[in-house]
């Protein structure tokens, strides 16, 4: 039962994904793509279950690792985002 | 009532006063209509369209003059004819009562009320009886088709294989109703058309009709509660001709409409800026017949100097007769709809009526305007 | 389980937030807020997460967290703004690489199905590519690497080979889940081909390979949420991984390519098809057409009879206008002979109050064409026919030409192929870098127009 | 398990295809064949049911899909093109229906939770609403019942407390389940919920209120969904509340009227407001417009100074043009001294190539006027004053006017408050039908065009 | 855990549901009403199974109603949506 | 190479064969100009723009002609200057040869090469050199001018306070390169334009420019090579006459351009169609010199018939010298640079090429052009 859900969850994730982005000015290729890339690094939470779970060292090393991969890609990829939309407001003021 | 249309007096003068299709009207409103033979003759308007409109046609003019409470013309009358006028009949018609003092104290002498259409005001309200704008507007047209073609290039920009020919600049001081339409119409036959006039309003106008409007920094300048100018300082127009003097020397066609109103015209075109011009540039003065604001133009023709041709013909609306007696006829008519009084099928003649007010000169042997009482002290 | 609950809930909120976040980020009003939501969402969902009953230890978290920070918040202040796009395949590759850990770490948790291995093996292989590949379009961008495509024969069969061995190794893997040699191998392999598949690709296209491969770490996370049976892990990882391949696609389109046609024509190697594409008309569509020019920032103009037939200038002028809103800096070039009589141009272009300084000649027009990302050809033909400069046997060889086909792009707006007064086959329309924009030019440019709404 | 795990996917499959459906049945091109897929999807979806181990005995369900099957075929074919929204209401109602059984029966069914309870409540709640509801729309529609608003003091409240006593009646339902009692109160209540919300709309409303109703069933299904554990009925229902939704709100921006204020503003004393709405400006967004205008199907222009000022001719020529092709007729009123300049508008217009057969004097356009369903007064203002008409103390009084204050719906174009010439207040501005598109002309229209796009 | 996932499902279909609909033209209101209005005679689904419990009375002559009503929600709603829309095609023909 | 430009001898001719922006650039190709003095004076070039270009002025007529190796001119030249000429030396201009018989004969007894500027091709490739089509088009636009000037109405629409003045109607028939610009021209002052010509594909290229385009089917009708149109049959041409005559009365302006090339221009206007119309209308027969569209048009004048003004004025183009000088001065110069040999700095005369081919009338002797000698037999 509960594959079936995720599977449901899953289609519908992904058309929503589709719906989402209709137009993007080009100005915002980058930012935007960016910024969707660090979404990705949710990736973060599952490093965190693997890295907390003290049982076996192994998974621990990967863990660890997996949390400072991901923790850098979401860190930075926020910030780098936020200071490519700050100059882009400036730069084009008015602009549509 | 009877309202009575003589003809024209004045030779070339092509315009009526009154077109059958406003006869109508009029007798619609309950008056009868008397008109000259050969009325509309010049203006294309025949006598049996008058007749089809219910008009009668008098034998004699005095006929007309001697029995009608109402004279409708467009030119001034001769002064001799005043008095074969009825008393406290209502004549009107352009009067330029600012200069036509002995005209107007005849038509007090004879107890004549007299309505001059000059002094219609430019209040929202009246503009359907304004005919100063009406016929403003048609010569404003007027100016640019006959500078065209006096030019002997054309006005609008062609790219072709035989070389480019480069747009004509047109530049127009004053851009009150005439300079408007002369502005619209450059514009339309795809000239490069600049502007000036003091009024700093003038400016968004010039704007709304796609062309460029020349900044000259006059500090400031006053208008009238009717949207006239008001005379400029000898400092200011010494500042708007040296600034100007550039834009002429770069103009094909120059068109001047600047009026004041009641004033001698200002003189923007001296001589020397003539010289600057390039050969077979034309001028158009349109003030030529008042003073001019050209230097050298001459009322009623066109003159050359420095192998520039400076166009004064005036009574431009004339050139498009038609037109401009409809329009002229279209105001005489809203006039009198306006004043009318149904019940007593007569021309309510009420002096507290702003509008009337300010255009009724003569009234029961009175010089009731203001203006113009004060100007002949 | 409350526990659990409660995490769960939290975790839509953060989805909710993603989503927000991201509908946000696709317009420049709300870009940057967009942005902070997403980013609020994130925290949200680390945070709850601590709180699983399954972490006992925090101590490493603890240290990969400050280490991972320490460097994100370093790189993002450091690099300068030029830089950015290399900057974001390399957090792009990081995130890849996590997801593979996370996969490979998730083999040693307690319960493991076969489904659970096979996402595992998906979070390794999309991970594994998107870590490479993102390094190699790094090292591409930042010019470490050379920006040339590297072609070699037989790499189309060489990825292909490489895909199965994958497969295959996966296969083993599912059956012997005990014996990690196979998982090596799938790591490996992965990695390499993420390689093989990024080379081949100039240097040029690397914006949108990085927003592919973006959209794949977005896949990664997905089967690695899969993998260690994780909610918002794969629901905000297909998030990523489809509004990804939109962008990679509205991207593709704005360089005047297809998306199918960067994902399987083995990438560089389309300039060559293009180059050898003569005899090939490629139609374009008016919202396709938008992209183009939404992103050139020189575009010119080159009206003809057609223009005047589809009384189009109008909304011509309204175009123009908009593209100069929009920052780019836009020119008419009239050819003296365009239309059916002198200056038919002009009458039109005037009474549409087009203003006479944006009027190139010929002339003026030719020296100056490399500049234009965009030369649009509005309803003409001969005037722009390149055969009476490179032809000597055409009837009209000789007659100066407008040289639109030197500009970047050239859309051509015409009904049909049919050939112009001269009667004559036009070669430009088979250029590989002409679009035919077919259709009655005022409808065409109409509809471009209002492409640019909202 | 495999059996529901194959019903399940299935139900993915169905899912799948209502979520094209909805989508193509929102374009005119792909309307039908997105129609065509979500009955598939149903079809998919109920078939596939009959395999749920839970069934065992088919024969009273054959007998309810032939008898339902006869009248929705025999109901579909007989009535009128001209009935189909009463048709669409009655069907709506029937389905509400149709949940607010299944809900109950719900009750009956083995394993039930607080949880489960709850939604067996919502989906009667709902389902009772949309029932009952539906079907007043239907009698209205069909004018079976007055059409006219039924309005009594103290209405809200009695909703309120009718929200109040279901609430009440559901919680002592989930207390002590074994209990009818309480359910058919909850019936009841929400039943007579549903009229009461529907009586005091006005007929021309109904089709806002059945498309919302449509979406309530929708949420409905969901909650039934719930109710008895099934993804399907979830998902769907979800989907068709949620666009239902969408739905609605377009349909109120077609009618010039905002959802909140269709929701909760008592519906019908919405024309009380606007009534006494004088003294009040409302502004309108460039999208609101467009709403309006793509539904409206007789159109006046009435350009002023303003126009010209922006030098929106042309780009009101291209609204015009699009108006037309949109199957709306379209006019311009023009003022003898709107502008500044006798023939002022004829200019731009002429250069706008507007045709002269479309220019209406006034004393053309004001007759008609009442037949309007937009007049767009773009820049003008004194020549559109009614105090000119109905003020004596007006400066500007016995100058006729246009009198668009007489069309169904003014739209003025102008950047601000100011007056014009004559520097006199516009009543105009605080009339309830008249909406105010603050904004350069050329700008405003520009947007409204833009918004035909796509 | 499943009532969670249920949750995530309603939570992405709402949004899915909002972003699918952009701009109707207005001749197509009533047709989209009457089409999503079918779909959401998906009821049926329900009404089905408890139709077919078949050891209830109640509950069976529950479901069967509620059968009759859903397919006369679903049958009816396709086929008029159909109608509209044929006539619909012919009518605006060639219009956007 | 001696490139020699004598003054246009016929009277009110203001145009100018050169203007010194090509002197210039003839000069740049390597040849000498040789100018009369006062050249320009006319069309507002004056002699030292000229000199200043690099051309030299000639202190006599006769030097010009006697020196030159290639002569400029507009105009035809009078027949007694053929002989002045050197033998063997290239004539270009306007040369009528269809019907100036004894001048072509002139040229081939002095070995004189003629090159007649109204035999060039009408292809993509010779447009640059088609003087016909630069004169033709300033022509189209002069006459709505002088139309427009005449017409006693405006042509725009004008919906004022003083009543509403329609739109002017003009129908313009013959729909070449002149009438082209005609349509354009009257469509930019406003007026609403109905056009027609045989030549089916005109229709478009009439609604091209915004304009209406009067349906007559006249069955088929057919164009040369070149582009002009092949005389109609004395049927076809009724039908047209009939259709055209409602459209002509209700035309407040019509402007007839058809020409057949080196026939008789048809006349489309008779008298009592004229009768029809509005008293003040105006036509324009741009054909007039040729023999005239319109029946009772005078070559060189206007004249009243029934209250319509016809214009008959020809050589429209002389209106606006300047711009007619540079275009035609700039085709003279595209045909000198097309066969201009760069290496002896000559003008090669390859009789192969098509454009010479077919605009080459006289060479060395011979009649080498087949229209004309074929005419002559
Ligand atoms: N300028 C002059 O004085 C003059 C005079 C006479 C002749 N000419 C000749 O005319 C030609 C001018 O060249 P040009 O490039 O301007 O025109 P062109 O070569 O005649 O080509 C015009 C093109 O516009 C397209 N078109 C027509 N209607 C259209 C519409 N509604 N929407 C979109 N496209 C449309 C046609 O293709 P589709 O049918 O496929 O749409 C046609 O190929 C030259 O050969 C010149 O010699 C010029
Ligand atoms: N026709 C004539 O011959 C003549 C001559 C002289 C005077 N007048 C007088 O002029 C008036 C004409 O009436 P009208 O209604 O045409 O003009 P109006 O009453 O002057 O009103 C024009 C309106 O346009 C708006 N506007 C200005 N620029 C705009 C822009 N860029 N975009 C959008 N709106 C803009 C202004 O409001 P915002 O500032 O808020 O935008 C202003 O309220 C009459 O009073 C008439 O008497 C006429
Ligand atoms: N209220 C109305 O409805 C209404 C009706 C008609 C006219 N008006 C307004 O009245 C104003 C005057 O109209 P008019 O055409 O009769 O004016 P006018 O003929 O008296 O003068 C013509 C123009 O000359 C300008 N002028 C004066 N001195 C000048 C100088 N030194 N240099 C350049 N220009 C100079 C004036 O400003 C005016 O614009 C116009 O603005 C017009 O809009 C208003
Ligand atoms: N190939 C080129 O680049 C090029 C260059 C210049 C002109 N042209 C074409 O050559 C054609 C002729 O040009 P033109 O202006 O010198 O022609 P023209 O001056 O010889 O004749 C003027 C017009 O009169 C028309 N006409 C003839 N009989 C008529 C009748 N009975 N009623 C009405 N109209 C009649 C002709 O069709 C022609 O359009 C034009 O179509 C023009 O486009 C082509």
């Amino acid at each position: 039962m509960e594959a079936v859900l995720l599977i449901f969850i899953l289609m519908l994730a992904i058309f929503l994904g589709f719906e989402l982005i209709n137009k993007v000015p080009s100005s915002l290729h980058t930012p935007l793509m960016s910024g969707s890339n660090a979404i990705s690094g949710i990736t973060l939470v599952g490093a965190l279950i693997s890295a907390g779970e003290g049982n076996n060292t192994f998974t621990i090393v990967l863990g660890t690792l997996a949390v400072i991969f991901a923790t850098m890609n979401v860190v930075g990829g926020y910030l780098v985002t936020d200071r490519m939309l700050a100059m882009f407001r400036k730069k084009t003021g008015g602009a549509k | 009532m009877l309202i009575g249309v003589p003809k024209e007096m004045q030779p070339g003068e092509n315009r009526v006063s009154l077109i059958p299709a406003d006869v109508k009207k009029l007798i619609g409103l309950g008056a009868k209509v008397l008109i000259e033979k050969d009325l509309g003759h010049n203006a294309n308007f025949a006598d049996d369209e008058y007749l089809v409109a219910g008009a009668e046609i008098a034998d004699a003019r005095d006929e007309i003059l001697k029995n009608a409470d109402i004279i409708l013309r467009l030119r001034k009358p001769p002064i001799t004819e005043v008095g074969l006028m009825k008393p406290n009949s209502l004549h009107i018609s352009y009067l330029d009562p600012y200069n036509e003092n002995d005209l107007t104290e005849e038509f007090r002498q004879h107890r004549i009320t007299a309505l001059s259409m000059e002094m219609i005001p430019r209040t929202t309200r009246a503009q359907k009886m304004d005919a100063l704008s009406s016929q403003a507007s048609l010569a404003g047209y007027v100016t640019v088709l006959l500078a065209a073609e006096k030019l002997p290039r054309i006005l609008p920009m062609m790219m072709t294989p035989a070389g480019t020919l480069k747009p004509a600049n047109v530049f127009i001081i004053g851009v009150g109703v005439a300079g408007l339409q002369a502005i619209a119409t450059a514009k339309r036959l795809g000239a490069r058309v600049t502007a000036f006039d003091p009024r700093s309003e003038t400016a968004e106008q010039v704007h709304s009709l796609g062309a460029k409007f020349l900044d000259i920094d006059l500090g400031d300048t006053a208008q009238t509660k009717d949207g006239y100018a008001v005379e400029l300082t000898p400092a200011q127009l010494d500042i708007q001709k040296q600034t100007q003097k550039e834009q002429i020397a770069k103009s094909d066609i120059v068109i001047t409409t600047a009026q004041v109103f009641g004033r001698r015209p200002p003189v923007l075109i001296t001589k020397e800026m003539l010289a600057g011009m390039r050969n077979g540039s034309v001028i158009v003065d349109m003030a030529a017949e008042t003073g001019g604001n050209v230097e050298g133009s001459t009322a009623g023709k066109t003159v050359e100097i420095d192998g520039v041709s400076i166009i004064g013909d005036g009574n431009w609306a004339n050139y498009v007769a038609c037109d401009a007696s409809q329009m002229y006829s279209s105001n005489l008519f809203s006039l009198i709809e306006e004043f009318w009084d149904k019940e007593q099928n007569k021309f309510k003649l009420d002096l507290t009526d702003d509008i009337l007010h300010s255009c009724v000169i003569t009234h029961q042997g009175e010089i009731v305007n203001e203006r113009i009482k004060n100007l002949n002290k | 389980m409350d526990n659990t609950l409660l995490i769960n809930l939290c975790y839509v909120a953060a989805a909710v937030l993603f989503i927000f976040g991201l509908k946000e980020l696709g317009s420049p009003a709300t870009a940057r807020r967009g942005n902070l939501l997403s980013s609020v969402g994130m925290l949200i969902a680390v945070f709850v997460t601590l709180f699983d009953k399954n972490i006992l230890d925090f101590k490493w978290i603890l240290l990969g967290i400050i280490i991972g920070s320490l460097i994100g918040v370093f790189a993002a202040r450091a690099v300068a703004m030029t830089a950015m796009p290399e900057m974001v395949a390399l957090l792009n590759g990081s995130g890849g690489l996590a997801s593979l850990l996370v996969g490979f770490a998730a083999i040693f948790l307690d319960v493991n199905t076969t489904f659970t291995y096979i996402t595992i093996i998906l979070s390794i292989l999309i991970g594994g590519i998107t870590f490479s590949g993102s390094f190699i379009a790094w090292g591409k961008l930042s010019e470490r690497i050379s920006g040339k495509p590297v072609l070699f024969g037989g790499q189309q069969i060489l990825n292909l080979i490489l895909v199965l061995a994958i497969i295959a190794a996966g296969v083993m893997f599912t059956l012997q889940p005990e014996n990690l040699f196979y998982i090596y191998i799938v790591i490996g392999l992965s990695l390499l081909l993420g390689i093989m598949v990024v080379i081949p690709i100039g240097g040029a296209d690397m914006p949108v390979v990085i927003s592919l491969l973006n959209s794949y770490s977005g896949l990664a996370a997905c089967a690695a949420g899969f993998a260690i049976n994780n909610i918002i892990l794969i629901v905000a990882g297909a998030l990523v991984g489809a509004s990804g391949i939109i962008l990679t696609n509205i991207m593709c389109k704005a360089m005047n390519r297809s998306l199918s046609n960067v994902l399987f024509s083995g990438f560089g190697s389309v300039k060559q098809i293009a180059g050898t594409a003569v005899g090939e008309v490629k139609p374009i569509s008016p919202e396709d057409a938008y992209y183009v020019l939404e992103s050139a920032s020189n575009v010119l103009i080159v009206p003809g009879y057609g223009l005047a037939v589809a009384q189009a200038q109008h909304v011509v002028k309204e175009l123009q206008e908009l593209l100069e809103k929009n920052g780019a800096e836009v020119f008419y070039a009239v050819h003296p002979v365009a239309g059916r009589m002198p200056g038919h141009m002009n009458v039109l272009l005037a009474e549409a109050d087009v203003s006479y300084d944006l009027l190139l000649e010929m002339e003026q027009a030719n020296p100056r064409m490399e500049t234009f990302d965009v030369a649009m050809v509005i309803g003409a033909n001969d005037v722009v026919n390149p055969d009476s400069r490179d032809n000597e046997t055409s009837p009209i060889y000789g007659m100066p030409i407008i040289n639109v086909d030197y500009a970047r792009t050239v859309f051509v707006l015409k009904r049909s192929m049919a050939s112009g007064f001269a009667g004559i086959e036009n070669p430009l329309f088979f250029k590989p870098n002409t679009r035919m924009l077919f259709g009655d030019a005022k409808e065409s440019i109409g509809s471009v127009v209002r492409e640019f709404g909202n």
